[in-house]
């Protein structure tokens, strides 16, 4: 947004790497992830499974196991995030930073009322009694607009559909009013109908209490409209980030690209031929030092299998990791020359019926 | 909407598949029933893809298992080929069955962890040891060539193969057996973007090259829009719209498709997200509302539509048939 | 996403299954050939002082008779090992047989079977091996059919209900819609997948048949043969445990390892093909 | 809910009649419960009872009672329908226990009621204390176990759960008892019932013996389950709400997870009235068990056919009562 | 209706039969292997009871007076364990007994009933017994009768029949008076029972059994004459339940379980299987004063060896067993004292002479040389018990010296079995012997006896063995269906009891108590020559003649003395001090049997 310099930053995430010793070798699910975030905007992290979105959520809301080993800063409202949860402050998450799971049919416990576990956060972290608890539980189902919330906080999570469950469960992250909300696929299990709602309904939330929101979702789509910003991952980078619009029109990262036309659209032609993303899916397991999306990528050079690029561009407005930006005229050359070679650099064979990107 | 009767019915005759008023209920316990499907009937033409859209719970699903009689049916008739696959028995529908195949959504557990993939995909030679036509044709290999497995990898099981590759495996499955129709339901949704693509392009060659009939089933209208040539729209386990894929997504006449493109994340050009916004939730098919079931949520509902259930009807001489009784004339 | 987290851990057999089922390996060698091992004759008396400790001449020691407590262990192994494998075969074939037919074909079949199973279950299978033992005769044969009926129950539910759980799953019905007959779906498509949960249940169900023999031992109801239980009942007078406990201890210790063997060789293959126990 | 009952209780009558059944099928065939009734003579046959009547074999005995009068052989079986078939005794049984009348024992004449009723109690006291004990046991050390799964505490505590799993009871019985009670005297050697106390204390070797196995079972099921509970969504979003460790584990995890212990609770009664069979033996404990086991030895079938009976009802009837704790714990259930 | 009283009447008698047998068919004490059920084991109806000896002397007024039956030792008891020096049974330096307290004593078995008209009385069911019966005669310590309830007992007609008086004045415990009446009641509820009356029945006609001679006295009329009629009359058969009691027994079968008689201890409560509890009877017609304890508590355990540890643990006080383990338990321990004495029973092993190959007498011979006597003594007893060679201890006076058994020397088997072999082939197989061998099980015991049996025969026989329920061993050993099987029996204080086991009379029928079915009319002769004359020279010439030719046979084969041992903890004072009415000490321990009424408990 042209205006966030003037607002606060809230979330700042240095550097950021998560990795999981396995005994088949280790898994680099994070990998030097950095990004900002303004009081009161929204972020949306994009990626297919995979890519290190929720892993990075995770490691936001110290949701981790404990094998995993993390590394860089993150800093929340000027505190040191995993400080915090090194000494295990305890009225931090839920309290400050809340979080929503992707299936609203299991991240409410069965076995317990909905009113229940609503009511359970504001009596462990704000030390309501029973009864306030019951009645600010009440009162959040309303502002979630749960129709008849004075009933629906004595039922069990399996006599609701799942629209109105994801609605408890928001409900429940917003509780202590916290000042970000991380939303992981807060839609990928309902149906659109109510996708939409959802997704205005978290709109609504955040601009009505000043809450900042970071979106992670595989569906470009889903967070085009809903965020200030959005930060594309692949294979545990952010390999491009910038505003929705700009990354709509006119993607420069390859990957992004190749996402964009590999989607069906509403206005492309019947029988339209989708172009999809040839190769491999990315190497997490000791990944080499190269770009991990070369081995797909159309525009792949040389210099791609050298080293990773870094990301870099104008913070704020775009930026791209990527040594040859697609739509520029560097990936365009990178472009030509593959085609004419019939492979890239990493040996992808360039299908002769793939569109040209630019 | 919602509406019933077999107004849908194309008059031409030369109909593959012809499934007419099917009910499908399922007991669910004291004595109550689920009706998953109500008096639905269309049409698929040989060579045609059938695109049916709808929310989870419209019966889609159902529908799909019921024409290949994996489900009870409660009436209605399906013709294939002359034959009503509705009423067939034992060993005669046994040797119907290769000629509709089917793919599932979940890739991965449509496939039998413990055995090869190689078997797996053979399994419908070791079952009809007496095609020898089709073994000319289709062998293993080149099939799995064809749906781009390398077959020097047929003897891994399911769950080293990533998602995208199990779907190609089931797909080869289907195929083996030469069919005239394939079923996909929700073949694409478990799958990332990328590989989505890849899976539907597949789709499209096979058809292609194996003169495949496709009914396709999903969720999203996006994906439907880009594979068929007809679009069926399903509610409560009623049809709500039917025709060709342009005409529904251009100038759709339901108040309930005209929602679902609404919700689309990026919605369609052609309708305004405002007209599309329907509230409530799905009721429940067990109890199913009165008249249009659609009823509830609509946003155009007048008295009749809690009254009487609209019959479909054709619009026009187009291929476009509706059952609404208060349609959005554009 | 949640991939990344959950397999964390890859999947190994690991050196404690091998271990377990080195032992099991050893045991079955060592009692196929104890006739043609150097061993004493263990039905021999006064083979040694009467109740002396473990020696040179005696590897475990002699018992209240003079007999040679490893020679009875070994031949004892040998019993125990029939009575825990006949009665989890039987036990897999019928009650995986049943239990798989009850659970693809469901409906009224499914009623009885899981009926049959839970009468079977509600009568404490010791005092069904008691009566069975007290009526017909004490032979190896008859106590192993016992032990084999009660292992029925417990396998065939979990056929069952691992049939449920995979009888719905897509690949049957692919296999259905490629035109296969219920016996083709039955041995291709789901025995395969049945047998793991059930082969751990099997290896685990050995352990309890051998213990089941134990305890018939203990009332004295159990095989005419030398069987461990026979011999552990031989040397648990309390006096015997006070003088010479290693008669009872050897073979109990033998016993001991090999259930151990049996449980971790089971559980291993359990968590190896990702079986969620269970509750049978 | 109702109609759930009305089907429990079908379930239980039927589980009766067919397991009653086959005791007293299976009865038929055990021994001569004539023995009992008429002693020695009930190995004479029919051929020598008519030879002895037409005095070509001496009968030793007429002089000291009727031995050799072979009526008595056919009124002991008259009187107690041993003439009739299996099925249609097996009607009298049934109708006779209706009317709530066991019978009595045909070797001392005993009331089987008041048997029942002496014995029942004292199983039902150890088998409860068992279970109270292995859960006792299991669900911290379950707990314990899954928070911190497969690091070193979880590894020590398989092993240790698996070499319980694999210890016969009847060995540890033996040995729980030569030293708890004879060896250094904690526990009484020799069951007594002067007050609760001196039967509890009585009753805590028995029931160990009989928890610690059982202990294993539950732990290791209720490991798996947490487990699995632990990467459930709704545990991530407990987390998420900030919720301590331990609040979570025990009020958001653990009652979901309890399923297949609660499952093998009702499953395993029969197995433990196995097991309490041969405790019971062991401690000279005056259970359903001990005396099972001397009535199928000493031949009485009355009395063994009334007890299995008793047992096969009460393990329908923890069954029943496990699908109620189902349905306490999951709120599913109940509405289903 | 006759239902209800057939059945009480026929229900127990099945067991006293059963007892009858079983006391041999446990050999060797195995009461307290861990076999599950003892109800039926180790009983015995006491042989004492059949005794049928004529007297032609002059009356004799009671008691008699023979010499005592002990040679060498003055006394029959030895005393093992650490209390021994201190003579816990010499009552003249008796310290002043405690008052109070409640014994609590471990019994191996459980009886069906306590009744004695219609229950048998076993090792257990006797100790429960005499605490709430008394016998109308009593055993002294040297083995002579005297008389309890009676006041005395008087041969008339050369003895063939008796006058009993009882003393007045006694009173039940349910305030019935003791009186003619009462010994009538009592004799008429034995002898109707059919199994009861086995023992009793052949002594008497079919008429004229008895008759009131006035309140206190009545005459018993015998087949014939008999020196020792009294001796009948000191074990079960003396036992004199109050009437009124035995009354109501008749028709409700579970007042059994009440047993009402006139002894020193009431019936406090009984819980079958588990536990008897009897107290203090305020109003003992020999006075409350000298019955010290408050309770008796009677447990069962099955496993002796188990009692004995529990007996050492502290948590019994007194243990009766004839089991080697529990004994040597018992004898091992500073806490407490074993007290055991000759009059015990025989282990054997019995060969049925009327079933092939047994009916030759080369295989017997050979089976008898062929076994390994040693191997059981020291193998099966531990050593405790010694090897025997007759049916008496060497210390009776009834015991002849030169009878010994010829085992263990297999040599001389092979010409016998080869002899046999060539004759009868069909009863051999590759020059063996084929023979079966039938023992009771399931029992741990039993099987080592089987083993080390069958160790020494295996040379020269096949054996099969065959482990039958215990019901059916002993039906099938009473038919004289059986080759090979062990026994125990013999060894009573009176020789006289024997004579039923031995005499022709019982070795043919359906039903035999000979169960070895040999018949030998010389032997039939000389016992009953001892039954009738009461000069003990003469008996003790007529018994040892029989031993040798009980011996020259070869249908028992004497293995062992069996060792009953009384164990007690050192607290429990004057176990073996129990005196009868005349102060004539009783016999202690007689195999197990005790009297309980003159124990005090010392914790200091």
């Amino acid at each position: 947004m042209p205006d966030n310099s003037h607002s606060v930053k809230q979330l700042s995430v240095q550097n950021l790497s998560v990795r999981f010793p396995t005994v088949r070798g280790t898994v680099c699910a994070v990998n030097g992830v950095s990004f900002e975030l303004s009081q009161g905007a929204s972020l949306g992290i994009v990626g297919e499974s995979g890519s290190g979105k929720s892993v990075t959520a995770r490691t936001l809301m110290n949701l981790l196991p404990r094998s995993a080993e993390v590394s860089g800063g993150v800093e929340f409202e000027g505190a040191d995030v995993r400080r915090l949860a090194r000494e295990r402050v305890k009225h931090f998450w839920g309290v400050k930073m809340a979080m929503i799971f992707q299936d609203p049919m299991t991240s409410l416990n069965p076995v317990k009322k909905c009113g229940t576990q609503i009511s359970e956060t504001l009596r462990y972290h704000l030390k309501r009694d029973r009864k306030t608890a019951r009645h600010e539980g009440i009162d959040l189902l309303n502002l979630v607009g749960i129709p008849e919330p004075k009933k629906r906080f004595d039922q069990y999570p399996h006599e609701l559909s799942g629209g109105l469950r994801q609605r408890v469960v928001i409900a429940m992250a917003l509780a202590c009013d916290p000042s970000l909300l991380i939303a992981d696929e807060p839609t990928t299990a309902v149906d659109v109908t109510v996708q939409k709602h959802l997704l205005d309904l978290l709109d609504r939330l955040r601009k009505e209490r000043g809450m900042s929101l970071i979106l992670i979702t595989h569906d470009l789509g889903v967070a085009r409209r809903r965020c200030d910003e959005i930060a594309v991952m692949y294979a545990g980078r952010i390999v491009e980030r910038g505003k929705p619009e700009d990354l709509f029109e006119d993607p420069r990262h390859p990957y992004t690209d190749a996402l964009l036309r590999s989607m069906p659209r509403l206005n492309t032609p019947i029988h339209s031929r989708l172009e999809a993303i040839g190769g491999p899916p990315p190497e997490l397991i000791n990944p080499t030092e190269q770009c991990s999306f070369a081995p797909r990528c159309t525009l792949a050079q040389a210099d791609c299998l050298q080293s990773v690029p870094q990301l870099s561009g104008v913070i704020g407005m775009r930026e791209i990791a990527c040594f040859y930006p697609a739509n520029t005229k560097r990936g365009r050359r990178a472009l030509a020359k593959n085609r004419a070679r019939g492979k890239t650099a990493a040996g992808l064979q360039m299908s002769a019926r793939r569109h040209t990107s630019g | 909407m919602a509406g019933s009767g077999d107004g849908s019915l194309r008059s031409e005759g030369d109909m593959l598949l012809t499934v007419r008023h099917l009910s499908v209920e399922f007991p669910v316990g004291r004595k109550r029933l689920l009706y998953a499907l109500s008096g639905v009937s269309f049409d698929v033409a040989e060579g045609e893809t059938l695109g049916i859209v709808g929310e989870s719970g419209c019966g889609k699903s159902t529908l799909a298992k019921s024409i290949i009689r994996l489900n009870q049916i409660k009436s209605g008739s399906i013709e294939y080929q002359g034959r009503n696959l509705a009423t067939l028995r034992g060993d005669e529908l046994r040797r119907v069955r290769p000629d509709l195949q089917m793919i599932f959504q979940d890739p991965i557990s449509s496939l039998n962890p413990r055995r090869k993939i190689r078997n797996v995909i053979a399994e419908g030679l070791a079952i009809w040891g007496d095609r020898q036509g089709v073994w000319a044709r289709n062998h293993v290999e080149e099939l799995m060539v064809s749906v781009g497995i390398d077959p020097k990898l047929g003897d891994r099981r399911a769950h080293q193969f990533s998602g995208g590759q199990c779907q190609r495996i089931g797909i080869a499955r289907a195929l083996l057996l030469d069919p005239k129709v394939l079923i996909c339901d929700e073949p694409v949704s478990a799958l990332d973007v990328s590989v989505q693509a890849q899976v539907l392009n597949l789709l499209e060659d096979m058809k292609i090259r194996y003169g495949l009939t496709l009914l396709f089933i999903s969720h999203d209208l996006c994906v439907v829009r880009n594979i068929a040539d007809r679009i069926m729209v399903m509610y409560l386990g009623k049809v709500c719209e039917i025709g060709d894929a342009k005409a529904i997504f251009e100038h759709p006449k339901h108040p309930y498709t005209r929602a679902l493109l609404a919700a689309i994340p990026e919605p369609a050009p052609t309708v305004e997200v405002a007209e599309g916004d329907i509230s409530g939730e799905l009721p429940s098919p067990i109890d199913p509302p009165q008249g249009c079931r659609f009823n509830t949520r609509c946003p155009r509902a007048t008295e009749i539509c809690f009254i009487e259930e609209p019959l479909i009807t054709q619009l026009g001489d187009q291929d476009h048939y509706l059952a609404c009784h208060n349609p959005v004339i554009s | 996403m949640n991939v990344v987290l959950d397999e964390a851990e890859a999947k190994k057999l690991g050196c404690i299954f091998w271990l377990a089922v080195g032992w099991l390996g050893v045991l079955v060698a060592t009692t196929s050939f104890a006739p043609l091992l150097p061993i004493e004759d263990p039905s021999a008396i006064a083979t040694g002082p009467a109740r002396s400790g473990p020696s040179l001449d005696n590897w475990f020691g002699t018992d209240a008779l003079g007999r040679d407590v490893f020679a009875r262990t070994v031949y004892g192994a040998r019993v125990s090992l029939v009575v825990g494998f006949v009665a989890i075969a039987f036990g897999m074939v019928v009650g995986g047989t049943l239990g798989i037919i009850a659970g693809y074909f469901k409906g009224s079949i499914d009623l009885i079977v899981n009926f049959a199973f839970f009468a079977l279950l509600s009568f404490p299978g010791l005092v069904l091996a008691l009566l069975i033992t007290s009526t017909f005769d004490r032979s190896l044969r008859t106590v192993s059919l016992t032990l084999a009926v009660l292992a029925v129950a417990p396998i065939g539910r979990l056929a069952r209900a691992t049939t449920l759980l995979y009888g719905e799953r897509e690949f049957v019905q692919a296999a259905r819609v490629l035109g296969a007959r219920h016996f083709r779906i039955i041995t291709r498509e789901l025995l395969p997948v049945v047998m793991i949960p059930m082969a751990a249940l099997a290896l685990l169900g050995m352990g309890v048949a051998i213990v089941a023999e134990g305890g018939l031992a203990f009332l004295q109801l159990s095989v005419e043969e030398i069987s461990w239980g026979v011999i552990i009942n031989d040397g648990r007078g309390i006096r015997d445990l006070q003088e010479n406990p290693h008669v009872a201890l050897m073979p109990i210790a033998a016993m001991f390892i090999t259930i151990l063997s049996l449980n971790f060789a089971g559980d291993r293959l359990r968590d190896y093909f990702d079986v969620r126990e269970t509750a049978f | 809910m109702a109609q759930f009952a009305l089907r429990r209780v079908l379930q239980l009558i039927l589980v009766f009649f067919v397991v009653t059944f086959v005791a007293f099928a299976s009865l038929k065939l055990v021994g001569d419960p004539l023995f009992n009734l008429v002693g020695v003579i009930s190995g004479i046959t029919e051929e020598q009872c008519e030879a002895v009547a037409r005095g070509e074999l001496e009968d030793t005995f007429t002089s000291g009672g009727n031995i050799g009068d072979c009526a008595l052989i056919q009124r002991a079986k008259a009187e107690n329908h041993l003439d009739k078939g299996v099925p249609q005794r097996y009607g009298i049984w049934v109708i006779n226990m209706f009317r709530g009348d066991f019978g009595t024992s045909f070797v001392n004449g005993d009331e089987i009621s008041d048997i029942i009723a002496d014995r029942l109690p004292v199983s039902v006291r150890l088998i409860v204390l068992a279970q109270l004990i292995a859960l006792g046991i299991a669900v911290p050390w379950g707990v314990a176990a899954a928070y911190r799964a497969n690091r070193g505490f979880d590894k020590v505590s398989t092993v240790g759960s698996f070499a319980l799993l694999s210890v016969p009871n009847f060995a540890l019985g033996v040995i729980l008892l030569y030293f708890f009670s004879l060896r250094w005297q904690i526990f009484p050697s020799r069951y007594e019932n002067h007050g609760w106390w001196s039967e509890f204390k009585a009753l805590i070797l028995p029931a160990a013996t009989l928890a610690l196995g059982l202990a294993a079972t539950y732990q290791r099921l209720l490991r798996t389950d947490l487990i699995t509970t632990l990467q459930e969504d709704f545990v991530h979003m407990a987390r998420a709400k900030g919720l301590s460790d331990r609040h979570i584990m025990y009020r958001h995890a653990l009652r979901p997870s309890l399923f297949s212990v609660v499952t093998v609770f009702g499953v395993n009664t029969g197995a433990l009235i196995g097991g309490a069979l041969v405790v019971e033996q062991i401690y000279s404990i005056p259970g359903v068990g001990t005396e099972l086991v001397e009535a199928v030895l000493r031949n009485d079938p009355p009395v063994v056919v009334a007890l299995i009976a008793v047992v096969a009802v009460g393990f329908v009837l923890v069954n029943f009562l496990v699908d109620l704790v189902y349905a306490y714990l999951d709120p599913r259930v109940r509405s289903a | 209706m006759k239902s209800p009283v057939y059945c009480r009447a026929v229900a127990p008698s099945a067991s006293v039969l059963l007892a009858l047998c079983l006391v041999a068919a446990a050999c060797g004490g195995d009461s307290g292997s861990n076999r599950v059920n003892n109800n039926d084991t180790e009983v015995a109806v006491e042989e004492s009871d059949t005794n049928n000896t004529t007297s032609n002397e002059a009356e004799t007024v009671a008691p008699t007076s023979s010499a005592p039956p002990l040679e060498g030792a003055e006394e029959g008891t030895v005393c093992i364990g650490a209390a021994c020096e201190e003579p816990s049974t010499d009552a003249e330096i008796a310290p002043e007994p405690v008052r109070g307290g409640t014994l609590r004593i471990a019994v191996e078995a459980e009886a069906d009933g306590l009744n004695p008209a219609t229950n048998n009385f076993a090792v257990s069911a006797y100790s429960i017994g005499y605490s709430i019966f008394d016998p109308l005669f009593g055993i002294d310590s040297e083995g002579n009768w005297f008389p309890f309830l009676a006041e005395s007992a008087i041969p008339v007609n050369d003895g063939i029949s008796w006058q009993v008086q009882v003393r007045e004045g006694i009173t039940f415990h349910d305030g019935t008076p003791l009186d003619a009446d009462a010994l009538i009641a009592n004799f008429e509820a034995m002898i109707g029972d059919p199994i009861v009356s086995l023992a009793l029945a052949p002594n008497f006609p079919q008429e004229n059994r008895y008759e009131k001679i006035d309140d206190r006295t009545v005459q018993y009329n015998l087949i014939r004459a008999n020196a020792h009629f009294p001796v009948n009359f000191t074990s079960q058969l003396g036992m004199i339940a109050s009437p009124a009691w035995l009354e109501a027994a008749a028709v409700d079968q579970n007042l059994n379980q009440h047993p009402v008689g006139t002894g020193p201890f009431v019936l406090d409560n009984r819980t079958q299987d588990v536990s008897t509890r009897v107290v203090k009877n305020p109003n003992y017609w020999r006075g409350s004063e000298d019955v010290y304890l408050d309770a008796i508590e009677f447990f069962i355990t099955t496993d002796p060896a188990l009692a004995a540890e529990q007996l050492v643990a502290g948590d019994l006080d007194l243990v009766v067993t004839s089991n080697a383990d529990a004994a040597l338990i018992i004898g091992g321990s500073d806490d407490a004292t074993a007290v055991q004495n000759v009059y015990s029973e025989e282990n054997f092993v019995m060969l049925n002479s009327q079933k092939a190959p047994m009916d030759d007498i080369r295989v017997r011979q050979a089976i008898t040389f062929a076994t390994d006597r040693e191997g059981y003594r020291d193998l099966i007893t531990q050593g405790t018990e010694p090897l025997a060679d007759s049916m008496y201890h060497p210390d009776l006076i009834w015991n002849n010296p030169d009878v010994v058994q010829e085992a263990n020397m297999p040599e001389r088997a092979a010409p016998l079995v080869d002899a046999y072999c060539a004759e009868f082939a069909q009863n051999c197989s590759d020059g063996k012997v084929k023979i079966e061998l039938q023992f009771s099980g399931p029992s741990t015991l039993q099987t080592r006896i089987m083993d080390v049996l069958s160790a020494g025969w295996e040379a020269y026989f096949e054996i099969e063995r065959q482990q039958l329920p215990q019901d059916q061993h002993i039906v099938e050993t009473a038919l004289g269906q059986f080759q090979v099987l062990t026994w125990r029996q013999f060894g009573e204080a009176d020789p006289d009891n024997e004579v039923i086991w031995l005499e022709c009379a019982t070795a043919t029928g359906l039903i035999a108590l000979n169960w070895v079915r040999l018949c030998d009319p010389e032997r039939d002769a000389l016992l009953f020559e001892a039954r009738a004359t009461d000069d003990l020279d003469r008996r003790v010439e007529i018994m040892q003649q029989v031993q040798a030719e009980v011996n020259a046979a070869y249908t028992y084969i004497f293995l062992t003395h069996s060792n009953w041992t009384v164990g007690f903890r050192n607290s429990v004072k004057n176990v073996c001090g129990q005196t009868g009415p005349v102060d004539k000490t009783l016999l202690c321990n007689t195999q197990g049997r005790g009297f309980y009424h003159n124990v005090w408990i010392d914790e200091g």
